[in-house]
């Protein structure tokens, strides 16, 4: 038998589908489960973030605004009028992503560094709001107090569990979609389009391209799918807060995975957080009484390293590899 | 960039796999053996709150050595023989962090009991996350009302929760005005603005209007604020003739310190146990927090039996005195301890009941400011006293005073008030 | 009043000054320097330790502080940051040096961390700290020190840059990198140097914050933040735009919470943050190559 | 018939003016040149007419259509494409990749779009470096990748700023081969240099710029023996009267 690469990859494909599906059948530990789902739920913000991060080129620093408007509307509707966490996700990204499109509007006309410090602004603003309303007339928004959502049985329409394997394939099937959706627009216009605008505004404006307008659409985008993320954290943590959902460190977070991973690449978020969530989550259990600060300390040094060694992110290096496996496999099958 | 890209993606969950099993060994093989009772701790470790957390973390180790060396548990059942086995999580002061903490601790390490979290709002969520699991989670120090009261089953709390608090402070400045023949009238409410200071507040509105008291300054200020002059500037314009505080570590002294170079000094200061608790407090304030009342739940000075022994093997081990974080910890400890001892089964059925039942005040539990530990439907402890410290110069140094219950006072202090000098 | 004004203007000079530092980076290297709350720690443990160790007056740390923060932001620019500057030295959106920063950032404050512990600090100075009435206002003497010597500082700065040799070469390679390397400067010394200055500005401010503030290894974020508004505010680039920007938030902080909760006064400040970039985004003295 | 036509452009920066009073017209099928000192102006008039600057006064009709206010990637879409002086690629994309960015303005299908770049790139003689980066290219490449992109949007005017600045002779040669073919599929021309013998041999009429003011305007020979021409370029001394 003969394989080209082409059917390598597809095959190695299908079998870490299968993989990934089959993970909850074989680990029954639901504490590993839980970290399946934490690294899932940072590929699935970062990647969302790349939309704008990555492809249109700018520098966002403030995307915890969305995780918290749709943990916030989801949760709001839910806890005061009963309405299904589904209807609310929906509802929270819709409003994120009108949010987005008026901040879009006037930020996209700045140029890299005050992106970055119009939307720190934006974020930190947002959880400040969060912070200081109590109520708005009879809608309790919880203020810094928060919000908890009480468990009151498993059930899909209330979008609770005790398991944590609904979660993992929940979000895992959240993160398909978005890779999906990534995939097919990145091969359209409108991904030429977007990336076009990224790369030289001016260029791509002489092309015909409308580079605002994409841009706020990968705005929309991105805010829609980042709520979407909020609710299902809230959801899983089952308490919202202005500090752990709207935080700057968290908007921060979100971004250094997908710039370590590679912005710009729609592998570059899932590698990110493929490296930073374990390794985050083991120095905290194992080193994290000992030495607090020094995962973030490794965080830093390796922000640091790879701009200064690998600008484009660990996926250059990996994809190489990757490829060059790849182009064994096929000498082997062919000897 | 963009072709071929689920071929990437097909190689990067197959890392995601190795990763996993990987570090699913690495957990694994520190879980083996058996016959012993497993306790999670969820603390914050680093973080703002981070020595609160440390140093709790001494306190339940120093108990749970000695525990182990006198030969585990010893009683008629499953348990018979067993040792404790602790594992501690850093929570770093962060609910989702918590929550995760908590579920890791069931679901991977199997634990029979989980206790902490420190700070009320990563209690609040992570207790949820236990109840839904059935493991008893018992909490030492979150203050937080709302943390009982929601019909959990395996939730017990043996800190005095935030109303009780504020109900106290009430009763002292009720006291206050009483004792020395005052007209109190005017209340000044300074919080800082989480949901820790939140709830204080609510509860403090409330009180001042069954009290009869005037509210004429009701200020929050940001967790994140660099310069406190305002705030204190409003102070000193409103001039409340009681001024009631709750703060955390770093805003405490700047508060403190900022009043005090400003010359504000209402009749009174009463705080909530929060940032003016830390012993880093009064090493940073001295002579600044002077005549300060803070509510507190024990205090070193109490004249208790067998609290020096306690306190100098303690030192011995660890080099710090007993404080009021170590002895929530070890208030906790010894519950859980005496109460497994009982039941000498790890069934949180069985827990619950023995809970519910126990009344515990000999041995280890006459070092506490009240004289018994025991628990209400709600797993409340019921009699969960508070006293009040005042900040005063003893020889040359500042320290926590208890004056207040009288009969807790400690032998020749007696509360000043008004402060000297106050406007 | 009275009172919250004159703090309003004490403090305000002093967000100014740590806010100088970063408008001059930005001014030359046209690169936000993510780390300055970082480098103000290091200036605020810098003296902390100093006045520990000799019990003198924070004042004096200076001293010991400016060297101190100076070489350590030369060295970092020399070795962390121009690296990745030059490999993006042809792309329109600088966005790598910015995220290099970040992590220099995270870098320091945790190993602050791993060094000091998590505890606060501070210093007490009696002699300064008390509020003093000045025609029936009042005021601790530590701020209106604070004040003239960020006056000064801003002062001399702006008096380097104008006339000296080296402040020269700084406004050239600021105003056309090609034509001053053209010119014979060797622009990566100028921006070694520049972003030495600028930090040791920070070691300044440290020494100044230190006798009514306190310090733990992460106290820079906040001022972090507060230093963008600042500088965006005034003008990037601007010396006396960060000073002016500087005392409009320390006045809106101060006075405005007069009026307003103060847990409102940030919001206040971050809305005119964004009202600013959007409708006038080079600030209120915010002109091209100028400080 | 005229496709493009300016009438009285002026642009001023602050109390500079940079164009003035421009009158301008191109018939379709020509190829017309625009020569001028640097600072003459000629790329600030560009930038009008391509809509990256929006002229103080004036009105710009192209092909029927008034786009004096137009946004550039409008222009672009009705059929006006530019290169740049400076050239701008998508750095970190393949040639193949930038230059289908150009080709999707008529389509909403990637396989038309690329089937069209790889037309393009064909016809311009770079097929061979399809995949390569543009980053990597050499200068000469790139300013003919900068030229492919334009075309792959298959416009009816080419405004090229200086595509032959910094090329070598033979490389020049090449270029203006390349823009003549380009000319004879119909598409109708307008060319910006400063080198003037350069420009003469391709143009069919020529503009002269200085101070941002037209000085000269008619077929190569005309404009050589202009007078105000010869001063621009030569100084005074060198006016024959």
């Amino acid at each position: 038998m003969k394989f080209s690469e082409k059917q390598i990859k597809l095959i190695l494909l299908m079998l870490s589908a299968i993989v990934v599906f089959l993970i909850p059948v074989f680990i029954k530990n639901q504490g590993y489960i839980q970290i399946f789902i934490v690294v899932m739920f940072f590929m699935y913000i970062a990647t969302a973030w790349n939309f704008v991060g990555g492809f249109a080129g700018v520098l966002p620093l403030g995307n915890a605004a969305f995780i918290a408007i749709g943990a916030y509307t989801s949760t709001i509707l839910f806890v005061q009028y009963g309405i299904s966490p589904w209807v609310g996700m929906l509802a929270g990204g819709i409003i994120s992503a009108i949010i987005g499109i008026i901040i879009g509007l006037p930020t996209f006309k700045l140029r890299g560094a005050y992106f970055a410090l119009a939307t720190i602004a934006f974020g930190e603003g947002i959880k400040v709001l969060f912070q200081n309303i109590d109520k708005i007339g009879s809608v309790n928004v919880g203020g810094a107090r928060g919000i908890l959502i009480s468990y009151s049985g498993d059930s899909f329409a209330n979008f609770q569990w005790v398991s944590r394997i609904p979660y993992y394939y929940i979000i895992l099937v959240m993160l398909i979609i978005l890779l999906a959706i990534t995939v097919f627009l990145m091969n359209s216009k409108m991904g030429y389009y977007l990336i076009a605008g990224g790369e030289d505004p001016e260029a791509a404006a002489s092309l015909g391209v409308n580079v605002a307008k994409y841009k706020l659409i990968a705005m929309a985008l991105s805010a829609f799918f980042t709520a979407i993320a909020g609710t299902f954290y809230a959801q899983w943590i089952l308490y919202i807060l202005p500090k752990s959902v709207g935080s700057i460190d968290l908007s921060f977070e979100i971004a250094f995975i997908a710039i370590i991973g590679g912005r710009g690449t729609i592998i570059g978020p899932i590698l990110g957080a493929l490296l930073l969530k374990p390794l985050g989550e083991l120095t905290r259990t194992y080193l994290g009484g000992a030495l607090p600060g020094l995962h973030l300390f490794i965080l830093g040094l390796i922000l640091v390293l790879v701009m200064i060694y690998q600008p484009r992110g660990i996926q250059e290096v990996l994809t190489k590899i990757f490829n060059r496996f790849v182009k064994k496999m096929v000498t082997i099958k062919r000897s | 960039m963009c072709k071929l890209n689920w071929f990437k993606f097909s190689f990067s969950l197959m890392l995601f796999f190795f990763v996993t099993l990987f570090s699913g060994a690495f957990v694994n093989s520190a879980n083996a053996q058996k016959k012993e009772v497993v306790i999670g701790n969820i603390l914050p470790l680093s973080g703002p709150s981070a020595s609160a957390g440390v140093e709790g973390k001494k306190m339940r180790e120093f108990i749970v050595k000695q525990f182990n060396a006198n030969g585990g548990f010893e009683c008629k059942g499953e348990l018979n023989g067993a040792k404790i086995k602790m594992i501690y999580l850093d929570t770093k002061s962060n609910p989702t962090v918590g929550v995760t903490d908590v579920q890791q601790l069931i679901n991977g390490d199997n634990v029979d009991l989980i206790t902490g979290a420190w700070n009320s709002g990563v209690t609040y969520p992570a207790s949820q996350v236990a109840e839904m699991h059935k493991v008893p989670f018992v909490v030492p120090v979150s203050v937080m009302d709302r943390i009982t009261g929601r019909g959990f089953k395996y939730l017990f709390r043996i800190a005095a929760k935030d109303s009780w608090w504020t109900r106290d402070q009430f009763r002292f400045i009720d006291y206050l005005a009483k004792k020395t023949n005052k007209k109190i009238k005017t209340l000044g409410l300074v919080y800082i603005n989480n949901d820790f200071g939140k709830s204080f507040d609510d509860s403090w509105l409330k009180l001042a209007k069954q009290h009869g008291y005037k509210v004429i300054l009701n200020e929050s200020y940001a967790e994140t604020a660099t310069d406190l002059t305002p705030v204190v500037l409003k102070i000193k314009s409103a001039k409340p003739q009681i001024l009631l505080v709750v703060s955390d570590a770093a805003d405490a002294i700047l508060l403190q310190n900022t009043m005090a170079n400003y010359d504000v000094r209402p009749w009174a200061v009463i705080s909530s146990g929060g940032g003016q608790a830390d012993p880093a407090f009064i090493k940073n304030t001295g002579k600044n927090a002077d005549y300060l009342f803070d509510m507190s739940e024990w205090a070193p000075d109490m004249n208790k039996p067998g609290l020096k022994e306690l306190n100098k093997k303690f030192k011995k081990a660890y080099g710090i005195d007993v404080n009021g974080e170590t002895m929530d910890a070890y208030v906790g400890m010894h519950t859980i301890i005496a109460v497994l001892k009982k039941t000498c089964s790890t069934n949180p059925d069985k827990f619950r009941k023995e809970m519910l039942r126990s009344k515990l005040s000999t041995g280890p539990f006459t070092v506490m400011s009240y004289p018994y530990v025991k628990f209400d439907k709600d797993g409340q402890n019921v009699d969960a006293g508070l006293i009040l410290v005042q900040v005063r110069k003893v020889g040359n140094k500042y320290e926590r005073v208890t004056v207040w219950p009288e009969e807790d006072a400690r032998a020749g202090f007696k509360v000043v008030f008004p402060q000297p000098n106050h406007y | 009043m009275g009172s919250a004004i004159l703090n309003g203007i004490l403090m305000g000079s002093i967000y100014g000054l740590t806010a100088v530092g970063l408008t001059l980076i930005f001014g030359v290297l046209k690169v936000i320097n993510f780390a300055q709350g970082a480098f103000l720690m290091s200036g605020l443990f810098a003296t902390y330790w100093f006045v520990k160790f000799t019990g003198t007056n924070p004042y004096l740390a200076l001293v010991v502080v400016v060297p101190f923060t100076y070489f350590m932001g030369y060295y970092i620019q020399k070795f962390l940051i121009k690296p990745v500057f030059e490999s993006e030295k042809d792309v329109r959106e600088p966005i790598g040096v910015i995220i290099v920063t970040t992590g220099i950032w995270y870098m320091l404050d945790n190993l602050a961390l791993m060094l000091f512990g998590a505890q606060y600090r501070t210093i007490n100075v009696p002699s300064v700290s008390k509020a003093i009435s000045i025609f029936g206002l009042y005021a601790p003497l530590s701020k209106i020190i604070g004040f003239f010597i960020s006056i000064t500082v801003s002062g001399l700065l702006f008096w380097f840059l104008k006339y000296s040799k080296m402040g020269k070469a700084i406004r050239a390679t600021s105003q056309d990198r090609e034509a001053a390397s053209l010119m014979g400067i060797n622009q990566y010394k100028i921006y070694n140097v520049t972003f030495g200055i600028g930090t040791a500005i920070c070691g300044i401010a440290g020494a100044v914050l230190l006798p009514f503030y306190y310090v733990y290894p992460t106290v820079g974020m906040h001022l972090d933040i507060m230093d963008f508004v600042i500088v965006v505010l005034g003008g990037l680039g601007s010396i006396p735009g960060a000073l002016v920007g500087g005392l409009i938030i320390g006045l809106i902080e101060s006075v405005g919470s007069q009026f307003i909760a103060y847990s409102w006064t940030i919001e206040v400040i971050y809305i005119i943050f964004l009202i600013i970039l959007f409708v006038k985004p080079s600030g209120l003295f915010g002109v091209k190559g100028e400080f | 018939m005229a496709i493009l036509k300016t009438e009285k452009i002026i642009k001023k920066f602050g109390g500079l003016v940079a164009v003035k009073n421009m009158d301008f017209e191109v018939n379709e099928k020509e190829i017309v040149g625009i020569i001028g000192a640097n600072g003459a102006g000629k790329t600030t008039f560009f930038n009008c007419i391509s809509g990256n600057l929006e002229p103080t006064s004036g009105r710009i009709i192209f092909d029927g259509h008034n786009i004096t206010k137009y946004k550039p990637y409008q222009i672009a879409k009705l059929g006006l494409a530019r290169t740049f002086q400076v050239v701008k690629p998508f750095a970190n994309k393949t040639v193949l990749y930038n230059v289908t960015v150009g080709a999707f303005v008529k389509t909403q299908h990637k396989k038309d779009a690329i089937e069209k770049a790889e037309e393009t790139i064909n016809f311009l003689n770079i097929y061979e470096k399809k995949n390569v980066l543009a980053k990597n290219l050499t200068l000469p490449e790139r300013k003919r990748l900068e030229l492919a992109r334009a075309l792959a949007t298959r416009p009816k005017l080419l405004l090229l700023d200086e595509v032959m600045a910094g090329l070598r002779p033979d490389e020049i040669k090449d270029m203006l081969k390349i823009i003549e073919k380009i000319n004879n599929h119909g598409v109708t021309i307008v060319i910006i240099e400063h080198i003037m013998q350069v420009i003469m041999s391709v143009s069919k009429r020529i503009y002269a710029m200085n101070f941002g003011e037209k000085i000269a305007c008619g077929t190569p020979e005309e404009v050589a023996k202009n007078k105000n021409v010869i001063k621009a370029y030569l100084g005074d001394e060198y006016v024959i009267s």
